[in-house]
């Protein structure tokens, strides 16, 4: 017997999609019962409050949360988000329903042990309601009371040797692809450099210093598996400087519509019937630089205009493999609409090497460059992308120490405003108008 | 219920304190053939809807079943995966980018006995609990923010919309019929907390109502030049304000001609909602993308303009998404994206085939690169 | 004998290409003979002055003109530029050196009488150096004094029939491709509609009302010869409803490469051989919709998705033309990058048709109102681009009273950010905060 | 010299007064064979470089002979064209849109005799008079500007950098062997007097000095409000300054890094001016049209972002555009425009090729729009 009405989440109970009102439903009905004995740390009815707050939000069309409060673990400024219901009369037990972010393990996999020591302790000092995992990529805790946090944060380090995410204007939680851990089109191990990072950077994460959050996030070739050019400010894209490798005889088996060699890995699998493979239709007339062809059986790459978007391996990855010579491009400003718009990453660095060996020392130096301009510089609530914006390409290649290169650009600039510096001026800015007015009368 | 210890000593906060040691490392939870594979890859191959082999330059293979699922996920959900995975996966799994869970299984025969299993799991109310899907040219899991469950300034609910959309997709997320990956993602409110502006469909909550401003309180609640500042449009300005009891109050003053309902100044100041039942509702965005592949990352258009919130099931932002995808699926090349298909008939023939209606509202009006948006090309299609 | 020695600008007497230094050399002799008796009303050597003032900027690297003063004819706010030479002294025939614009036919045919009688008034009233034409489209007179500016204007009226034309805030002479006159490809009579505006709104060329300059000009087809879509504010580009008209003997024509049949009606006659045209290489994969075939020998259009790029038409002229069903498309807002960046003309109007008969009138309406909108709304120096850009494309509509369409974008807009009007809300704006704080308290 | 009136009655000005006629019609000025069939031409073809043949649906044709010529033009040289006129064309001819003069000759016969008497006059520095050309797919003549023969604000001449990039190009001007038409064009300051924001290639005029400010004078010839305002970046503010002599005066104060070098102030205020010998020169830009043939209206990319005035010839300017001219020559594929081949080849490779170098002064920092240019994207060449 539910401890509210739901006659509208009740409606979201059908159809295919598993159903997150039967899985809250669930666990209010755990809880109540009880059977694993659980001496549950916040109210054992918060799963049967949440689900009486969100229909009450279904009937209304508006949120029953409050602006959240600064809550948080002593010493840390982010990994927790403060929250509390505006109606807490009716729903004491998610009066306070703080979420915490738990640092997801890089690449996401996980042991059966592992996820059940973190469900035992949220099932005693939380809600038990998660979400695997919020959009940054964090394990989300989602719910409990301010007196849990320390005890939660606690029994993770001691127990779980396990540290929170980011919130804040701090470095946030970084995310990658899976790479190479079970990825062939892998330019870089993105697990490693993702976990490298995250822990030379705990300072940054934890500790507000900067003027606004910043994220990073890892995809280890161009397809783009973590989203990072849309929604980091620093984007390490895989990526080489060498040739497609080309296996000619699974190119014949592709021509060949071979079984074991289906257009695209499978991924036209479906009950669509799209005709036998075609490699002119399919691959060479799609290439975006059209530097492929066929010489006989052949097929040939000008890799000097190909620009890896990974169309053609993508689609015959038996016959075309990444080159050798790999590294990864930097992009750098991503973020969302707030404020000023959206804004895709811009490329910075086109090529760097990724060599665990010196601690990727390439790549720590420009991090370390562009935070130091960005908190010298960077205005309260102003991403890395707006600062940009602000100062201009040329500032951050200066910051960066990085040489213009045509690569920076999709294309030059469509207005001669260029903002020449005195010191690039022959006879430098001072004259003297007097001497003009020499040669010139008024 | 007694308080639990964790040992944690408030008042010596720093006692045995252990911080600053990120998370796990991931090789501690890779399966086996993983570790042993890891960057010897050699290809893999989509079997089925849901289901891919990776082959390694060994020769080894992994084979991986792919579910889906809400990922607001309870403890009881959680431990019913972990059940699945002890028994058909060595106590291995993991999440994907995108929320969905894959189990994976070192060798063929392996697999039939998992999918079962999975298939066979059913919540009370009918729905799946891991459904099998979400690979190759199909619909896969919604990428999603908190919405009603937890947010403040949500316009929408985020996981009954995802709910009701994946119903409505669900075909295609068992399916691989369309001529490439189509990504569908929500956000509730304008912050996006996902890549909603780079996604083939997005739906996005949204205001429609200035904020309110709740005088009596604001001064005590918020910082007033903060609020200020906040505004992209500097719609706020400090205003003194009298109150019916004829008290005083710093407070501000909104333009509301100039607002466009980001919701920012509330961001930083309580006594400015905005949300309201008629006024908040749905924008639907599309023809994003992220990849790289053929063509460059690409924004999201707003395609549909508002739609109101219909409790509990949306259907009229199921339909318009309904056409799309259809209309999408009818017009598209192989290997096409949505938004690649929209650009290359043309916009105008995007609200065409798709049966939507072009308004005054999905002309930009945003910044000055807004007039790159219009069409400076006597090109166009009648 | 030159009166100044011009070591710099006779460097530009040598190489192929019509030497304006032996133009203006052959001048100054004309002028110093006189053979003609003319009773130059300017200083005789003013052509000399003139080359020895361009002279001394070529070794300055310096203009040698001051700013322009405001001088000009009763009763007109524009058609003539002042300009006083800032070495008066050194150069006395060109201290009072202002430009007259003289308003050129439609087309810019002319017969030798009227060219002739030009001419011969700017012998006799000023230097007898001519700008044809100039960048806007008028006929520069280059180079009077103060005094003869009256005197030009009453002989140009009363003698030649011909008015100034356009400077300052005003609307600028128009200007037009040679349209139908001569041209296959004429969606409307260019030369027809151009004159009839200019006679239309010569009040609006003659007495500054405007906020700044405002540029009509007139291309007969999407070729743009007087590239209006990029230089005017207002851009009236010819184009058509209906199908290309098709004649499959002339396709067939081409495929054979007949001789009196060439690629793109011989433009490519030249010193490079191309080989033998191919209708698939040259045209239908050219066409940018991708809207053409070959059926058999049947050349096929799907006129529907057919964009009017005027690729296939131009490349085979014999066998395309433009339907029949004839009109215009407006653009609006074009202009230099001053200030704030260069703006194309963006479309307003996708189609409207040319009709003589009723003076035009669906054109005039929409000119006149946004002339009223730019006129109440518009700051000082602010073209019309920048009014959009600043009040948006939307309140453009609003005004000229025409419903949005997604002809106008290229693409919807990337941001959400709508500027939602209070009437278009169910319920209005105003609410109650006490009421709201009833569901959600503080 | 006697003062001669035209009538015109200096204390009468209205007595009489003609205003508000306009230009002369059109039609008054139409060769016959026009008049006969305007609106009812069937087809044209370019017989050589320069001779166009236009052929009526009666079956009538008219001949052009178009010849190119410096548009700065003394009434000798028009005089001149008269006569040429009189003698072949019946007393009619036209100009172009690039100030090209067109003589049209009713019959095929009437053509040779025409182009000899054309090819037959020279200037007497050994220059053409009229140099037949500019059609085609080849050079036409170079839409220009003032410069130092009458304009205030230039940066650089524009007859003389006009002059010997056509003695450059004069081949190609004569000829029909580029990809596509080549349109070159100049404006000697930023006002850019001319469509040089949208050409094949164009030589721009641009200053790289902030104003200096005549402080003594400012305030008497100026408007100080005006000059303010008319900067875009806000480098100016109003000032007092004290001169030697010790009188305080109004004037007003550049902030020199906030500077972009437009010269607006200057226009605006003749206290303010820019014009420097070292540091005024050229910019080259490239890659844009305005047809709406295959691809839309675009924009000309700078791609030199400073050259020095180099008179009379500007060696390295011409030299820059010869390396672009050829390499697009070389590179582009039938029909294709500049800045078309420059968009398929990628502006690394157009660098390449050109043997350009590129500069951070190509980045574009202009406004918010600026972003949108930087690349966005991991595809991009080595
Ligand atoms: C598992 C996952 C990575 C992870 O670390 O978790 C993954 C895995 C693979 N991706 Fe991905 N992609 C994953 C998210 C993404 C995303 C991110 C997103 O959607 O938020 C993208 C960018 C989406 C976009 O552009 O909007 C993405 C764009 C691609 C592409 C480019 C496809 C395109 O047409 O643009 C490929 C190439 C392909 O499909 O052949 C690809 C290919 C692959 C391959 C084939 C790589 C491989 O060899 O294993 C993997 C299986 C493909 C499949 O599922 O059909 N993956 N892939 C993610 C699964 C998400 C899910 O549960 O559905
Ligand atoms: C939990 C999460 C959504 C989710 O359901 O998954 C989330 C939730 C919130 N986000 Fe977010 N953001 C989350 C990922 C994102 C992302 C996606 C990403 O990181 O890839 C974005 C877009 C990418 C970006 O950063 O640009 C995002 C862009 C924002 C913004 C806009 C920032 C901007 O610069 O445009 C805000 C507004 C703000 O910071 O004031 C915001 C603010 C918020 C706040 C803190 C609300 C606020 O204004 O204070 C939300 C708290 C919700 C709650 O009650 O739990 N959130 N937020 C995501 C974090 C989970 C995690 O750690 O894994
Ligand atoms: C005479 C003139 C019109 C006038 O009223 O004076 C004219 C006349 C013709 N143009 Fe043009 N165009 C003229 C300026 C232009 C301009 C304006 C400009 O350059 O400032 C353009 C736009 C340039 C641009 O895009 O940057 C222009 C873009 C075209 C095109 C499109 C070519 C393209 O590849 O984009 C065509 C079609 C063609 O060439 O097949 C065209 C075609 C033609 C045709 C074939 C039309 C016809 O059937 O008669 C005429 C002869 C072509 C030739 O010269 O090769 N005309 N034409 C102008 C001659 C200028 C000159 O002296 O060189
Ligand atoms: C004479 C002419 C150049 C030429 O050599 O042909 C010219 C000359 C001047 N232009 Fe221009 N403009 C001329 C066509 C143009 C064009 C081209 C066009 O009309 O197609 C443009 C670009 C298109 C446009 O309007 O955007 C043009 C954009 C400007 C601008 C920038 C306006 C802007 O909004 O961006 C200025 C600056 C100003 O208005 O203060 C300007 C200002 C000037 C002034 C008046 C200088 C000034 O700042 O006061 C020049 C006087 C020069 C002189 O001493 O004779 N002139 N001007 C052209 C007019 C001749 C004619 O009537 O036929
Ligand atoms: S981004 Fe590339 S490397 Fe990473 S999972 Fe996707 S396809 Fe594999
Ligand atoms: S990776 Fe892309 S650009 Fe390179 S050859 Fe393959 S399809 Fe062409
Ligand atoms: S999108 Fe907005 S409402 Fe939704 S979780 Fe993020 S901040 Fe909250
Ligand atoms: S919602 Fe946004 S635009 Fe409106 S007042 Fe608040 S901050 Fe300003
Ligand atoms: S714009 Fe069109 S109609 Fe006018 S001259 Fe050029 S090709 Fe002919
Ligand atoms: S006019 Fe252009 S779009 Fe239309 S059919 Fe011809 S080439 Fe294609
Ligand atoms: S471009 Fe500048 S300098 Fe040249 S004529 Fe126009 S305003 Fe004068
Ligand atoms: S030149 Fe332009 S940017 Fe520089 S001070 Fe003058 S108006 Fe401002």
């Amino acid at each position: 017997m539910a401890k509210h009405e739901t006659p509208f989440l009740d409606q979201l109970e059908s159809g295919p999609w598993p159903s997150f009102v039967s899985d809250l439903k669930q666990q209010a009905e755990v809880r109540a019962k009880n059977e694993a004995g659980v001496e549950f740390q916040i109210p054992v009815d918060c799963v049967e409050d949440l689900l009486g707050v969100v229909e009450l939000s279904y009937k209304h069309g508006r949120t029953h949360w409050k602006h959240g409060g600064i809550v948080g673990v002593f010493g840390y400024g982010g990994g927790v988000i403060g929250r509390y219901c505006d109606q807490p009369k009716l729903f004491p037990g998610v009066e306070h329903f703080h979420t915490m972010r738990v640092a997801q393990p890089c690449g996401k996999y996980y042991t059966t042990d592992y996820l059940r020591s973190l469900t035992k302790l949220w099932d005693l000092r939380g809600s038990g309601i998660t979400n695997m995992h919020g959009a940054t990529g964090d394990i989300i805790f989602l719910g409990t009371t301010t007196p849990q946090l320390e005890e939660v944060f606690y029994e993770l380090t001691h127990n779980l040797n396990q540290d929170l995410g980011g919130s804040g204007s701090n470095l946030r939680t970084p995310a990658d692809c899976l790479g190479s851990s079970r990825c062939e089109y892998a330019c870089y191990d993105s697990n490693a450099l993702c976990h490298f990072l995250t822990n030379e950077y705990q300072d940054e994460l934890h500790r507000p210093a900067f003027p606004y959050k910043f994220k990073f996030k890892f995809d280890a070739c161009p397809n783009g598996c973590v989203a990072s050019i849309a929604r980091s400010d620093m984007s390490f894209i895989g990526t080489w400087k060498d040739d497609i490798k080309i296996d000619q005889d699974a190119v014949a088996k592709y021509i060949a519509n071979d079984e074991a060699y289906p257009a695209n890995a499978g991924a036209f699998r479906g009950s669509r019937d799209w005709g036998p493979f075609d490699i002119n239709k399919e691959v060479i007339n799609l290439c975006p630089t059209k530097c492929m062809w066929m010489e006989g059986d052949e097929l040939k790459i000008d890799n000097s205009n190909c620009t890896r978007c990974m169309h053609c391996i993508n689609t015959m990855p038996r016959a075309l493999k990444i080159g050798d010579e790999r590294g990864l491009s930097i992009l750098v400003g991503a973020k969302a609409p707030i404020l000023d718009g959206a804004q895709m990453g811009s490329l910075l660095v086109p090529f760097v090497e990724v060599n665990p060996d010196d601690d990727y020392a390439a790549i720590t130096e420009i991090i370390e460059s562009i935070w130091d301009w960005w908190m010298e510089e960077g205005k309260n609530r102003e991403r890395l992308g707006e600062l940009i914006m602000r100062q201009g390409f040329q500032k951050l290649l200066e910051v960066t120490g990085i040489e213009a290169q045509p690569q920076h650009v999709a294309y030059p600039r469509t207005n001669p405003y260029i903002f020449w510096k005195e010191d690039e001026v022959e006879g430098g800015w001072e004259r003297d108008v007097v001497e003009y007015r020499k040669h010139h009368l008024r | 219920m007694a308080f639990i210890s964790s040992g944690y000593n408030p008042d010596k906060p720093m006692e045995n304190r252990i911080t600053d040691i990120g998370p796990r490392k991931y090789d501690e939870f890779y399966p086996e053939v993983i570790k042993k594979n890891k960057g010897k890859w050699s290809h893999h191959e989509i079997l089925e809807p849901g289901v891919l082999v990776h082959v390694a330059e060994s020769g080894d293979e992994i084979y991986t079943v792919r579910v889906g699922g809400a990922r607001l996920m309870s403890t009881t959900h959680i431990n019913e995966i972990c059940e699945i995975a002890d028994k058909h996966c060595d106590g291995h799994l993991r999440f994907t980018t995108r929320n969905n869970i894959e189990f994976m299984v070192d060798s063929k025969d392996k697999v039939e006995p998992l999918k079962n299993d999975l298939k066979s799991r059913k919540f009370a109310g009918g729905s799946f609990k891991f459904p099998i899907g979400g690979t190759g040219a199909g619909v896969t899991n919604i990428v999603h923010t908190q919405g009603w469950i937890h947010c403040h300034t949500p316009a929408t609910d985020a996981s009954g919309t995802v709910k009701a959309t994946m119903d409505e997709l669900f075909a295609d997320f068992q399916d691989q019929r369309l001529p490439a990956q189509l990504r569908v993602s929500m956000a509730c409110c304008l912050n996006m907390c996902g890549a909603v502006h780079c996604s083939d469909i997005a739906i996005l909550g949204y205001h429609r109502k200035p904020p309110m401003i709740d005088h009596e309180y604001l001064d005590k609640l918020c910082e007033i030049p903060l609020a200020v500042s906040a505004c992209p449009t500097a719609a706020i300005k400090p205003a003194k304000v009298t109150l019916e009891d004829g008290t005083e109050v710093k407070s501000v003053d909104v333009k509301n001609e100039r607002c466009m309902f980001c919701g920012n100044c509330y961001t930083m100041c309580p006594s400015l909602p905005l949300a309201d039942t008629e006024g908040d509702g749905i924008v639907l965005m599309a023809g994003g993308k992220v990849s790289n592949r053929i063509s460059d990352p690409k924004f999201s258009k707003v395609v549909v303009a508002f739609l109101p919130n219909e409790m509990p099931r949306w259907p009229s932002m199921t339909d318009a998404i309904h056409k799309m995808v259809n209309a999408y699926s009818n017009g598209a090349n192989k290997y096409e994206r949505l938004g690649d298909w929209a650009d290359r008939i043309g916009w105008e023939k995007f609200f065409e085939v798709c049966e939507l209606d072009f308004t005054h509202h999905l002309i930009d009006d945003f910044r000055q690169q807004a007039y790159m948006s219009w069409r400076q090309s006597t090109q166009f299609k009648f």
